[in-house]
């Protein structure tokens, strides 16, 4: 990467390109997309995509770095993985957008309130909190997730499907208190500290221009 | 036929009182019938699904599957892991994939789980219980145990992602797996043809952050099945499952439409017609329900 | 098949499409010995199910006569039809080749009268129509088949049809004891000329050419389009016989693409192209059609062909790879769901019919080639030392289009040429 | 002479002939009124035992020409094989009862046609002699290649492992060609992964080490002659110095030249020595040899833009229509050249469709991506040159925008331009050899109709047929390479062999008096009678090939080896001194005189039609075999090409009492179909003139129709005929019945 990180003195069209191969999951691949668009056309939630994932990655190659990470589009991917099982140049399309998704959040550039940024966050420190979801908690802290009289007012609109769940017995009040966990948290935290340590010391070998 | 081992990886939704609790109760039934033991992965722990990807990186994710399989490979090594929940079975075996393909990947996942003293190898084939039920019985094989065939009952069988995407069922096409349609035939009931949403997506986990965009793939995945003559739809998928059975109240309220259809696990299914009764079915799980099946259960 | 005369100066040529016929003909009008086998029961090949060629929108049959008449002319080959090499040992300028001939159930003494077509009652699925047709089961392949000699499907054997068959025959040319034949001869050299088979449509799963009537091949396509075609030459399309007139080609159906064949196939371009001057050939401005391709290949001088084709208000293009096709239940329209890639369009347009651009997959016997010869990972056979005296020709060297398969075969001919020069001691 | 001429006639009573047929009465009228010496019926003439009949006969009875009368002459060809005896064919199945109804009305009009068809193969046979091979034929094993590039280099080469000796004759002085001054090449092999060494150096290593070849550096030709077989070419070098040397056939592989980006200024070519052609770049990269491009003011280049089509596939004032064909994988090439230098070098190519075909294009294309080469979708509207850097303005055709992008290297993928010579149709001629303008000749041939090989389009020498790719119009002269077509090295390569294929063979061909491709193998010749000859120059002209000189006293000079037999030089001349042993005018012109024409009265009027043998003819045997009917009234005669039809013999038809004629030939005009160029054309522009004849006989002009048949109109053949024949109904009976 030396020469790559002299080259970094001036504004290169590769520059985003680069940033994206080194430290977006899976983002070696972003060079092998052909433009063919097969991945747009295969996404169910398509349409609400601003820029779709062959275009992400033209806007990519050409350099659009603010606009690529401060989009909403990738946040749009329901996993469905259509575009992956699509793809005529087997892009991991599916990860790279996780992956975009993760590194705006990391570098603070995604948006702030959109709604499944929140979510993901969310379930992530619910998971990682005790070792398994607490899906009552989880449910609580979503519908609170955009402020209290916000969540009321979805807590209200998703109140029979709770009582539903409770009456099943799919969904338990009991949860509240304490509920399902691993036993070994220490070292669950701390094999997830240590990734992330690893993670983080390999985006250090490459320098981010802001 | 000798009883058949796994290691089993549970999940979350299938926990007491979580979203998938009557799945565990049916595969547990069903597991029974075929003399199937499973055996709990020790203290496995959340895979973080499809939606963990905005807090945790590519390598945290990984090491949380990586941790399952560690401790699969010390508690049962000589067996199969296998999983009943999609996001589950697919998030550990593309770790599994995954470290497998590439070394440095390898090297430091194990890095990481030595913080806790753990070491994966990734040797395990990784498995989802159809995948069990098709290869390691087969059609006929599952058809043996039927007592109560499920006739009458027009099902649409919904295949969703991610049991069919990015890996599937062997020898099953990603636009038309016909697997559940097979389940359903072998247990005596009736797939619906030409159901074109059989492996559209229901919104995943985005049924919670985008609920009317999802709500609205959800409408046409019942619509389709209504249209193909369903009375009941069979899934693999816990996300799936619920997605689809619980919101159509709202969906009824916002498209003036009046679905009540009943979405069911293909466990259930087999446990009615290996002669289980409506509890070990985990029928009385369903927010709407399978009336077709309790009937047949409790005779 | 005892008379066969064959040297080790002898070049044998494997498979009559039109790459192996002109290999086989401008080795023996230069004045050597050529074996021509043939799998079916008629040469010709690919091109034959052709109805025209591009950029020229000739038709194929025109250059088929007078190959066909080169070969009737020639006394320095020797066509053997319904053949195939079963083994192959030796080594450059010396190979034994073991050869397997089916039997035809008809002998010399056919005149192609026909009346054996007459009196055979079970039908069959047509080969030469890609099965969209029928034909007896005692049938002349196609018009311009050659030899000019009538065939039994096997499967009429031991039924009543074969004796019906036989006493039709004035001639005595029907034989029912015909029996599968082996011989084997000794040649210098080996022109492979297989050819090309079109991509097996049923793997794209996304685009149900197995789920909807309306969804077909470009080489049925052709058919479609032929006076002697299964329409006898009315663009119908399969789901009730109406005329199609909003007509789609889907580029890349099974090329480029890591699914299915990794490799550009070359014609397929060119071909829809051609295609959709059929489209106006048949309806003139009431037609259109709709090219959804990733890259539009119409290379070198040949370019022209693609902006006529532009010019032409009936026919647009979308830069798309199309996603998936679905039907519309009440007319079996197929519906194709995609974006368009210039400037994100989302579209989901319905069609009368979608014609799939297959790729092309070489006929190259992958693994159990007869002989040790390098294949590359696509099919292909490679120019290498190590094939010694066996070359291929046409599409079993690449994917290739009508004019450069011919150009390949006729480079083949000289090198074979080479082999046996060197056997006979001939050099200058 | 007797005994030469003494004919069989052998008429076949199978397959449904002698159940429609009174075969009994055609061999009355095949001894009666043809004068036959012999006929026979026979239940099944093609099987072993007619076979025999005839051969006895032929071997005992001294039978010299036999006439078949049975089914079309595209059938049965193997069976109805004899040696040394003139073979013609009577086509009374296609020809007759396939094509006619079995009913009582039908019958007698169907024997007619029946019996008229035995008079006409009979009369045919009575014109015809067995071809023998022309005498003065000449044997040269010695290929000329022209052009001492990949492609010349590559015909030696092959033409030598042959066995068959080469002289390479190049202009300058190297061998090698655009090759030799490329760094690398495009792979040619799985994995085509990496760009490849070029291959020259072995290349001029084996020439070198190979007595067969001979190499003529800084040498042109200035006067190439004769024939195959027997060419004469003056090689003059640069010194003035000029050596006459024979050979047999001749490769023309003079490449290409760089198109002239002087005139792409919008692109900046020519403001900026950083705006450099893809040639240039293979330079500097030559120069650089692995270590970094510099730019000239020795900058090492860190980022650089490649502009595909550069003045191609672009109907603008000075750019070139089409496409070069080997760019998109070049430029991938090149940009490899940096990546693998240093991957930090940004290498963006923009492109409009990229084309890189077959197996080897898409693996490169992706090696190129894998390397972090990136491609653009857009079209180039200006490079800005300001300073040290510059500035490519464009639209991106995906992100629907206009943008730019600042690199210090650009690289234009411009066209190829053939190498072709003169355009000896666009180019006056006032008198053989005096030529008005530039560019040069490559061959400076001293043929009549011109010194270099006739043009196909866009300046390439390509063949004009799909199926026949090497077909030319000068017979043993081939191109290969960049001047038949733009190509890449792999292809030039492979082009290069073929044409070698066909050099050889027309050495061997010319050597026994054998026509080339597609009468390939015949015998025959035209045979001109020089008294009656009006030096009219017709036959010079019109000749597809340049085949017919003319010699100081401006008679028409035949070179056989150059002639392809298709006749048109014999249906040119007015004065009918040129014929064929197998196919004369009287040959066809008897025929048709000889047949019965029944009085007006009759209500039996009778039809001409003359159909080209390669697509007419085998149309109407399709439409037979589907049992597609037409008049009864038609006599059709097939001929080589329409090109052969002398306006005699449709003179001779009306005068004789026929009603209408039709001509069938191929498509003529730019995608001409006719596969000796011009014949069909020909045809149409002499048959332009048959209206004086018409009305000099106050004949309907309507009574004679030339059209244009493929070999897929077995629809439409019959339906002219029909077509005629009503017309006759409308218009009447022709008064000239005797």
């Amino acid at each position: 990467m030396s020469n790559l990180n002299q080259s970094m003195v001036e504004k290169y069209r590769n520059d985003f390109l680069n940033e994206v191969r080194a430290n977006v999951e899976e983002g070696d691949w972003v060079n092998m997309c052909m433009q063919c668009g097969v991945c747009a056309g295969s996404c169910p939630l398509g349409p609400y995509w601003e820029h779709p994932p062959q275009e992400i990655f033209m806007m990519i190659r050409a350099g659009k770095r603010e606009e690529v990470l401060t989009s909403t589009s990738m946040w749009m991917c329901t996993s469905c993985y259509n575009c992956i099982a699509r793809c005529p140049r087997e892009l991991p399309i599916t990860h790279i957008m996780h992956g975009l998704a993760h590194y705006a959040d990391r570098l603070g550039l995604a948006p702030k309130n959109q709604p499944t940024r929140k979510f993901a966050n969310k379930f992530w420190d619910n998971l990682t909190k005790k070792g398994r979801v607490n899906e009552l908690k989880l449910g609580l802290a979503l519908y609170f997730m955009n402020g209290f009289i916000e969540g009321i007012k979805v807590a209200m609109a998703n109140q029979k499907l709770g009582l539903n769940m409770i009456k099943t017995k799919r969904m338990s009040p009991m949860e509240i208190f304490g509920g399902h966990g691993v036993k070994d948290t220490s070292g669950l935290h701390a094999i997830l500290k240590k990734a992330r340590e690893i993670e983080l010391a390999k985006a250090e070998e490459f320098k981010v221009q802001e | 036929m000798a009883t058949k081992e796994y290691s089993f990886y549970p999940g979350c939704s299938s926990q007491k009182g979580a979203s998938g609790s009557n799945y565990q109760v049916s595969v547990d039934a069903m597991c029974d019938v075929l003399d199937i033991k499973l055996n709990d992965i020790p203290d496995w722990n959340c895979c973080s699904a499809s939606i963990g990807y905005a807090g945790g990186g590519e390598l945290p994710r990984m090491a949380l599957s990586a941790r399952n399989l560690a401790l699969s490979e010390q508690a049962n090594p000589e067996q199969d892991v296998v999983a009943t929940c999609a996001a589950c079975w697919l998030a550990t075996r593309e770790t599994k994939e995954r470290l497998l393909h590439s070394d440095s990947l390898m090297k430091e996942t194990n890095e990481a789980l030595a913080a806790a003293g753990l070491n994966v190898e990734a040797k395990q084939e990784v498995r989802h219980m159809v995948e069990v039920l098709i290869e390691d019985f087969g059609y006929d094989g599952l058809a043996e145990h039927v007592k109560k065939p499920l006739e009458g009952i027009k099902i649409a069988g919904y295949v969703g992602c991610q049991t069919n995407r990015p890996f599937g069922i062997a020898g099953e096409s990603f636009e038309n797996p016909k697997y559940l349609d097979k389940l359903v035939e072998t247990m005596g009931a009736e797939p619906i043809d030409n159901y074109d949403r059989k492996v559209s997506c229901c919104g995943g986990a985005l049924a919670f952050s985008e609920p009317e965009k999802s709500q609205a793939l959800i409408k046409d995945i019942i619509e389709s099945a209504y249209d193909g003559g369903a009375e009941m739809i069979v899934t693999p998928c816990p996300v799936c499952q619920m997605n689809v059975e619980v919101y159509q109240d709202q969906i009824n309220a916002k498209y003036k439409t009046k679905f009540n259809m009943p979405v069911v696990y293909y466990s259930q299914l087999m446990s009615v017609a290996y002669g289980k009764g409506v509890q070990d079915s985990g029928l009385n799980g369903q927010v709407i329900r399978a009336k077709k099946l309790e009937d047949i259960a409790s005779k | 098949m005892a008379d066969i005369i064959a040297t080790n100066e002898t070049i044998l040529v494997v498979g009559g499409g039109i790459s192996g016929m002109t290999a086989a003909l401008e080795a023996a009008e230069y004045g050597k010995q050529v074996i021509l086998v043939e799998k079916d029961p008629s040469v010709g090949g690919r091109v034959s199910k052709l109805y025209k060629y591009f950029p020229k929108l000739c038709h194929p049959t025109c250059g088929q006569e007078i190959n066909q008449r080169r070969l009737k002319m020639n006394p320095n080959v020797r066509l053997m039809t319904m053949t195939e090499v079963a083994e192959v040992s030796g080594e450059e300028g010396n190979y034994s080749v073991t050869l397997k001939t089916k039997p035809r159930y008809v002998n010399s003494n056919c005149t192609a009268c026909g009346d054996c077509a007459e009196a055979a009652e079970a039908e069959f699925d047509d080969e030469m129509n890609y099965g969209l047709g029928k034909r007896k089961g005692a049938y002349l392949p196609s018009r311009m088949s050659y030899p000019q000699q009538y065939v039994l499907d096997p499967r009429i054997i031991g039924t009543p049809d074969a004796t019906s068959v036989q006493e039709a025959c004035k001639y005595g040319a029907i034989d029912l004891e015909m029996q599968e034949e082996s011989s084997t001869i000794t040649v210098g050299a080996i022109i492979w000329a297989t050819g090309w088979q079109p991509y097996d449509a049923n793997k794209i799963q996304p685009y149900g050419y197995d789920r909807f009537d309306n969804v077909i091949t470009s080489v049925e396509f052709e058919r479609l389009m032929d006076p002697h075609g299964p329409t006898g030459g009315k663009l119908l399309r399969p789901s009730d016989g109406e005329e199609a007139k909003n007509i789609a080609f889907i580029q890349c159906a099974g090329s480029r693409d890591r699914n299915y064949l990794k490799h550009c196939s070359r014609i397929c371009c060119m071909a829809s192209l051609k295609q959709t001057t059929y489209v106006r050939e048949r309806y003139g401005d009431d037609g259109k059609s709709t090219i959804y391709y990733i890259d539009i290949r119409a290379i070198d001088r040949i370019d022209n062909f693609f902006q006529t084709v532009k010019a032409d208000e009936t026919v647009s293009f979308i830069k798309s790879k199309v996603a998936n096709i679905v039907e519309n239940r009440e007319n079996k329209n197929p519906i194709l769901r995609g974006v368009n890639t210039e400037g994100y369009d989302r579209y989901e347009n319905e069609h009368d019919l979608v014609v799939l651009a297959v790729g092309m997959q070489p006929s190259v016997p992958v693994g159990d080639f007869p002989m040790n010869v390098v294949v590359n990972e696509h099919g292909f056979i490679e120019e290498d030392e190590s094939n010694g005296g066996i070359f291929a020709a046409g599409c079993s060297a690449d994917a290739l289009d009508v004019n450069r398969a011919v150009q390949s075969a006729t480079a083949s001919a000289l090198r074979a040429i080479q082999v046996v020069n060197r056997v006979a001691g001939t050099e200058g | 002479m007797a005994d030469e001429m003494k004919i069989g006639a052998y008429i076949c009573k199978g397959c449904g002939i002698g159940d429609r047929l009174d075969t009994a009465q055609m061999a009355q009228t095949a001894t009666r009124d043809a004068k036959a010496a012999i006929a026979k019926e026979h239940e099944f003439l093609c099987n072993a035992e007619g076979i025999k009949m005839i051969q006895d006969d032929i071997d005992n009875e001294g039978v010299k020409r036999v006439a078949v009368i049975a089914c079309s002459r595209r059938a049965k060809v193997d069976a109805f094989n004899f040696k040394d005896v003139a073979i013609t064919r009577g086509n009374i199945r296609e020809g007759v009862i396939w094509v006619r109804p079995d009913t009582d009305d039908a019958r007698e009009t169907t024997q007619d046609m029946a019996d008229d068809y035995v008079r006409m193969a009979v009369t045919e046979a009575k014109f015809c002699k067995p071809p023998t091979p022309n005498e003065e034929t000449s044997y040269n094993r010695h290929i000329l290649v022209v052009g001492g590039g990949v492609t010349g280099m590559t015909a030696a080469i092959e033409a030598a492992k042959a066995g068959y000796p080469a002289t390479i004759v190049e202009k300058t002085g190297a061998l090698g060609g655009a090759a030799a001054k490329s760094w690398k090449r495009i792979p040619q092999k799985s994995p085509y992964a990496d760009p490849e060494d070029t291959g020259v150096a072995e290349m001029i290593k084996f020439i070198e080490d190979n007595d067969g070849i001979t190499v003529h550096l800084n040498s042109t030709l200035t006067k190439t002659s004769g024939a195959p077989g027997r060419f004469s070419a003056d090689i003059t070098a640069e010194s003035g110095s000029t050596t006459t040397e024979n050979f047999g056939a001749i490769i023309q592989a003079s490449g290409y030249s760089e198109y002239d980006a002087n005139q792409l200024p919008e692109l900046g070519y020519g403001k900026s020595d950083n705006v450099v052609t893809q040639a240039e770049l293979d330079a500097m990269a030559l120069q650089a040899d692995g270590g970094p491009i510099k730019t000239k003011d020795g900058k090492e280049v860190k980022s650089v833009a490649f502009i595909q089509c550069a003045g191609q596939r672009s109907d603008k004032e000075g750019h070139l229509s089409y496409c070069s064909g080997h760019c998109c994988s070049t430029s991938v090439k090149q940009a490899m050249y940096f990546k693998d230098q240093n991957p930090a070098v940004d290498t963006n190519v923009i492109y409009t469709d990229l084309r890189m075909p077959g197996a080897g294009g898409e693996d490169f294309y992706r090696s190129g991506q894998r390397k972090g080469v990136t491609f653009t979708k857009g079209c180039v509207t200006e490079v800005a040159a300001g300073g040290s850097e510059l500035e490519v303005k464009f639209k991106d055709l995906i992100l629907d925008e206009d943008t730019s992008e600042k690199v210090d290297l650009v690289v234009l993928a411009t066209g190829q331009i053939a190498n072709s010579g003169l355009n000896i149709d666009e180019v006056g001629q006032d008198e053989p050899g005096e030529w008005k303008t530039r560019p040069e000749s490559v061959l400076n041939l001293d043929y009549r109709q011109g010194k270099d090989i006739p043009q196909l389009t866009m300046g390439f020498n390509d063949s004009h047929f799909i199926c026949f790719p090497y077909e030319t119009r000068r017979t043993g002269i081939y191109t290969a390479g960049p001047v038949r077509r733009p190509m890449d090295m792999q292809q030039a390569m492979e082009d290069a062999v073929g044409a070698a294929m066909k050099a050889i063979q027309a050495v061997e061909n010319a050597g026994k008096g054998r026509a080339a491709h597609p009468r390939a193998g015949d015998l025959s010749y035209p045979q001109f009678r020089r008294e009656g000859c009006t030096q009219c120059k017709r036959c010079t002209v019109e000749c597809p090939f340049g085949a017919i000189d003319e010699d100081e006293q401006r008679f028409p000079m035949f070179n056989e080896a150059r002639c392809r037999r298709c006749g048109t030089c014999m249906g040119a001349c007015p004065v009918r001194v040129i014929s064929f042993e197998n196919y004369s005018v009287d040959s066809v012109g008897q025929q048709i005189k000889n047949i019965d024409i029944p009085d007006e009265f009759e209500e039996k009027p009778r039809i001409l039609a003359l159909a080209c043998e390669n697509d007419a003819y085998p149309a109407l045997d399709m439409a037979a075999m589907n049992r597609v009917e037409y008049s009864a009234f038609v006599r059709v005669v097939p001929v080589r090409c329409l090109g052969s039809v002398n306006l005699i013999w449709i003179t001779d038809a009306l005068n004789s009492g026929y009603d209408g004629a039709v001509l069938m030939g191929c498509k003529k005009g730019e995608n001409y179909q006719c596969h000796f160029v011009k014949g069909s054309e020909m045809a149409s522009v002499r048959m332009s003139k048959v209206d004086d004849t018409l009305q000099s006989l106050s004949l309907e002009p309507e009574r004679v129709t030339t059209h244009e048949v493929a070999i897929t109109d077995i629809e439409r053949a019959p339906e002219i005929i029909n077509e005629m024949a009503e017309t006759i109904e409308k218009i009447g009976m022709s008064p000239f019945k005797f």
